[in-house]
């Protein structure tokens, strides 16, 4: 067996853009910082250098403008891409992505597409507050003729990202602030994740979790701890809400017959009611007790580290919730409990990992 | 007077003015119907009925693999630009034979053959998608420019601003032209911009612009040559507003000057310089063009919108079996 | 028994704003086309001439700007009711809405609020288009600090209005270009209609049908056709999408066993996906078939009146659903099919009533 | 040189800035932790060291009532508005007593009392809030204005200029004051602006414009009096740039002249204008401002940046229980 190649999930994105920007010199990145020091979290480091300012574009902060000049570029056959350091600034740019990149295809009956990549990275943690922490995924999801990504590890990340640049049709990746930190083993070179289905990440046969993004992780941290009580968890990673394609979730469904939903977003309108929705349209009776979801709490992301400690669902939370659907006894849920909290350490919960430095 | 022409030129930008017009003359006769069920053109109209001036002008000195970016007023510069008529037409009929196949209406016109790139009804949208044409033909080295035709309210949009700033920060070949009409819907220029003349926007970017009579297609003509020249050698981007006036109602084939929002007498004031009429003088006055020429002219005309309203009645309705094709590439 | 005041909803809502202008010096008027001849489909018919322009405020056309200058003005105190004649437009103002009338409440711990109110119409028929008939309500409802409402009759546009613009939040309202149309009795003078939970509009035993804005009526001829074979159905209007209160549904559910959502939106983290993730939570064993959803075809709506045929759920979609969960034999199937053809007329898809002329 | 300032005016101003720059100095100091689950100011913070004098000569001639607001860059401007300062330390340190009660952090600073209306992290999203609270003043017939703070980039947004188009329209008594440091993060000015006067993009709506030297507090005030002064008495919005340097990193407390964006040099240059230096070589050159003066100034500053530290760091973090109070009113 090969050796690893160990990379963060940053890193990888880097790879697959420097990739796809050596085979293709259509590909171009514009946004605000992917020339600079900081390098958007490292993702684009050295890409200005090696491809120069022409296709690492720094760009004024016109979210909208700078949309619709990739939207048009795309358009003439370019292939750029997009850079948000926070997805809420692409609140600015919706009617843009909307009409103009999601409807361009079907409007002109496939004659143009619009071959964009737009990476928008999820805030969390550190104070952001508010206006600097929104995960919009399932507003973007919502909309026919975007397709929408989150992959999770850097494995998922190049190959998504390699996808996503070759695809012809508009991709918006969010990616998590905390899952830039995560690392694992990455192929060399070139290659693809296809931009359809779950990724199934943890084997089990009690009860069915579908997390997407960093959820992944917290899911898992729970998941570690409930096999230690014997409960047996499958997780499926929901890389690609649009197309959204549920089959492994519902076959895993009709296994377990326990669904739990951990989103990334707010939760009215979001993964868990639609992937809920999906599972009891194909397969009600399979379900043994009533699905759940988790999610943000249902108001905006306060500041101070204190309030936002019951803000996101945790792998405490995910576990609590696997342990009521399966009305586990009082002392297997302490156990469970104490052993996630041994795996976390003493780390605030405002966080990802003690590598992390703050304020961004 | 525009000694820059000559007679052929000049005809050419009659003929294409004309061609226009009657276009839409017939457009606005066959919209209407006895009972809305019975209507066969069901999707908004934006006629541009005595706003030919701009975009013939500026169309004539593009060349074809040039791109134009519209609005939802986009019959005119569609057509000016070489736009297939039959296809248009039949974009407003519902047809499978429509530019879209009937998917986007009169609204989302395109050509790939003239180099009409789109048209989007969201006011102010497509500027930055002309912009986004301008800097990939930047990138690939090519020297055709693209040009977005819109309306002074699409000027109150700050997408607008932002599409200036970059495309004068990167110098692209782009023109933004205004068809400044002085209305949006049925409200004033007074009433939603300050009092300042509109090119004064693009020295906001130390942009070149240019203001100008909207109603003389050769004053157009001429302004737009040096812009565009400007824009394919380097130069950047240019600002051109025009004043033109929209006889017709906002959307739809009626005049609309009784129900209170501006006078007859305004209406009065600019139709008398009509842009067709205009030129038609001068053709007339000083180029030796006869009644009979005209005639000639609009009997051409009139077959080649004959066939495309035939066409497109002719034309098979999409398979509604296919409204969900194509979502993705 | 008081004659009845037969009004349509265009002037339902006319005569709420004209109530709260009245008695309110604070509430004003904005927009594009306020006090334009055509008055917003009549819904500002004469305001302008009463109130002058001060207070129905012709604007240039900017919508993310002239949202944030509704804000700014709500924070000290004024009570600003904002237009878009479609609801596509407001896609530009998306950053202020959900920033800054949302959360403003929030983090400032209730010391600032915005008492906003954003009146948004759903285009539909005419060939409008893939840009002018979006429905963009579950993407509103996804935000907490904003309320989502959709009246769909005079007395409940009337009476929702006018509790709008005295809601110390930011309200949203969606108005169906459609239910513009619909007639009925309204109250006279000063009421108001809560911003929270389900109207209930009719009722009965075997299938509850959820529906919101123009759907209910939809809804109401398919049951009408239904009930002609022996089907009652319970039919819940959604006219308050945030704050969610599903009780009665969930209620109407445990007596009839059946559940039909039809959403005025597309359906991937629509209002289905909302309600029968509600439902399942809360009471998943009172279902006693799938529950299901309609919504429009997922897909941009095409302007051709043959393409956009079957792209938004009618009453025949929705009987066809019911006698699915039904089971029920062809010939009640196409007795029922029969009626809603009769009930309907020949008109053609594409337009409300006899009485509409387009192309608005 | 600035005859039109008493001493004693001069003195204020003095203080002000230098109140300030004490203020986010301690910030900077007492920011960094050796781990960073030990630090306690667990937010963004933007600092505005160097940057004083544009606050504080416009907030000089603000009333209480007048209201101003603020971007993410927003400690100086609420400061010299009069806002509280133990309110904002225990914000930034996410506690309860904080003008949020820690939901906000550092970039949602806001003071009724002070009349500093908000404070918002989206770049360009206060400036058309600031209009929309001059709207308010027009309607309710008060002779309040309002100020919008904002750095160059935010005069990239589309919605600074829709702003400055309905202000202008409606002669809104609202300024827009441009606090140009050259740099959107590390991306400097001339990367994403076009090589013309900030200031021409009032004339784009005939609104008058001042540029001036940002590091000039008196020079600020000056024109600030004017503008306000028009804004006041219904002559309408003014549009002013001040040119500046911002001295730290973007965010965080450190200096980062290192990492390349920008040189030493650059940094040395605008240093030597350093506000607070120039005011006190001012006042001790020709107002008989001793170093003792000084020492007392200070001496009074610091008490109060201790006390306002200590408070924040013995104020209760707020009640986890009560995060989701209050979405709605
Ligand atoms: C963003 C947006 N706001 C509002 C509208 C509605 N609308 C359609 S055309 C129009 C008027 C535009 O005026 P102008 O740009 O001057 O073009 P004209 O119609 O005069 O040619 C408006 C307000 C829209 N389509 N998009
Ligand atoms: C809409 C938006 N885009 C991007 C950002 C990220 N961002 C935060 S501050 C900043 C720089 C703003 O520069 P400027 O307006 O000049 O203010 P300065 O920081 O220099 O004071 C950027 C790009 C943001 N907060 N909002
Ligand atoms: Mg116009
Ligand atoms: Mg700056």
């Amino acid at each position: 067996m090969p050796d690893k190649r160990i990379m963060n999930v940053a890193e990888a994105i880097r790879e697959a853009t420097d990739t796809c920007m050596e085979r293709d010199d259509r590909v171009f990145l514009m946004g605000e910082g992917v020339a600079d020091p900081a390098a958007i979290f490292g993702t684009t480091r050295g890409l200005a250098d090696k491809y120069g300012a022409n296709r690492v574009i720094e760009m004024p902060v016109a979210e909208n403008g700078f949309t619709g000049v990739a939207i048009g570029a795309a358009m003439m056959g370019r292939r750029p891409i997009i850079i948000h350091q926070r997805v809420d600034f692409s609140l600015l740019s919706l009617e843009q992505l909307f009409d103009n990149a999601a409807k361009t295809c079907y409007v002109t009956r496939g004659q143009h597409t619009v071959p964009l990549v737009v990476r928008m990275i999820i805030g969390r943690g550190w104070g952001q507050g508010p206006a600097h922490s929104q995960s919009l995924e399932s507003i973007f999801a919502h909309v026919p003729g975007l397709k929408v990504v989150m992959p999770s590890s850097p494995r998922l990340s190049k190959g998504m990202m390699i996808a996503a640049i070759e695809d012809p049709n508009p991709v918006l990746m969010l990616e998590h602030r905390w899952v830039h930190y995560v690392e694992g083993d990455t192929p060399e070179g070139y290659y693809t994740v296809p931009l359809e289905g779950t990724t199934k990440v943890r084997d089990g046969g009690h009860v069915t979790i579908v997390a997407n993004s960093y959820m992944r992780y917290e899911a898992s941290e729970a998941a570690a701890a409930l096999a230690e009580v014997g409960v047996e968890v499958d997780i499926h990673d929901l890389t690609v809400l649009r197309p959204l394609n549920v089959d492994a979730i519902v076959e895993s469904v009709s296994k377990t017959g326990h669904l739990l939903v951990v989103d990334s977003g707010w939760m009215q309108h979001g993964i868990g009611s639609e992937v809920i929705t999906r599972v009891v349209e194909q397969n009600l009776t399979a379900l043994k007790a009533a699905p759940r979801r988790l999610g943000l709490s249902d108001h905006p992301t306060p500041s101070s580290r204190e309030l936002a400690k019951d803000y996101y669902p945790r792998a405490f939370d995910i576990a609590d919730s696997v342990a009521d659907m399966l009305d586990l006894p009082d002392d297997k849920r302490d156990q469970v409990t104490t052993m996630i909290n041994k795996a976390r350490g003493s780390l605030p919960a405002d966080i990802p990992n003690p590598a992390f430095r703050g304020p961004f | 007077m525009h000694a820059t022409f000559p007679a052929s030129e000049l005809k050419a930008m009659f003929q294409s003015m004309l061609r226009i017009r009657l276009i839409e003359e017939a457009i606005a006769d066959k919209y209407p119907a006895d009972k809305p069920e019975n209507q066969k053109m069901r999707c908004p109209v934006h006629l541009s009925i005595g706003q030919e001036a701009v975009p013939v002008g500026i169309c004539e000195e593009l060349r074809n693999d040039d791109q134009i970016g519209l609005t939802h007023r986009c019959h005119a510069p569609y057509l000016a630009k070489g736009g297939d008529l039959r296809a248009m037409i039949a974009e407003m009929y519902g047809k499978e034979t429509g530019c879209c196949g009937g998917r986007g209406g009169s609204m989302h016109l395109y050509d790939d053959a003239a180099g009409v790139l789109t048209s989007l009804p969201i006011v102010g949208s497509v500027i930055p998608i002309a912009v986004g044409a301008a800097l990939a033909m930047q990138q690939v080295g090519s020297d055709a420019v693209s040009v977005s035709f819109f309306g002074d309210a699409a000027s109150e949009e700050g997408v607008f601003h932002e599409s200036m700033n970059f495309a004068a920060l990167k110098k692209l070949p782009t023109i933004f032209a205004i068809e400044n009409n002085h209305y949006s819907v049925y409200t004033s220029l007074s009433d939603r911009q300050p009092d300042r003349p509109l090119e004064k926007m693009a020295e906001a970017y130390g942009m070149p612009a240019f203001h100008g009579d909207g109603n003389d297609v050769a004053g157009v003509r001429i302004a737009a040559r040096e812009a565009i020249e400007r824009a394919r050698t380097g130069g950047g981007p240019t600002l051109m507003v025009f004043d033109t006036y929209r006889w017709r109602e906002h959307c739809g084939p009626n005049y609309d000057n009784h129900i209170g929002y501006r006078s007859e007498g305004e209406f009065q004031h600019w139709k008398e310089k009509c842009p067709v009429e205009t030129m038609r003088r001068l053709l007339k006055q000083e180029h030796g063009f006869g009644d009979d020429d005209e005639a000639v002219m609009v009997t051409v005309i009139n077959s080649e919108i004959e066939d495309a309203f035939v066409y497109a009645e002719n034309s098979p309705l999409p398979d509604a079996e296919t409204a969900g094709d194509l979502v993705y590439a």
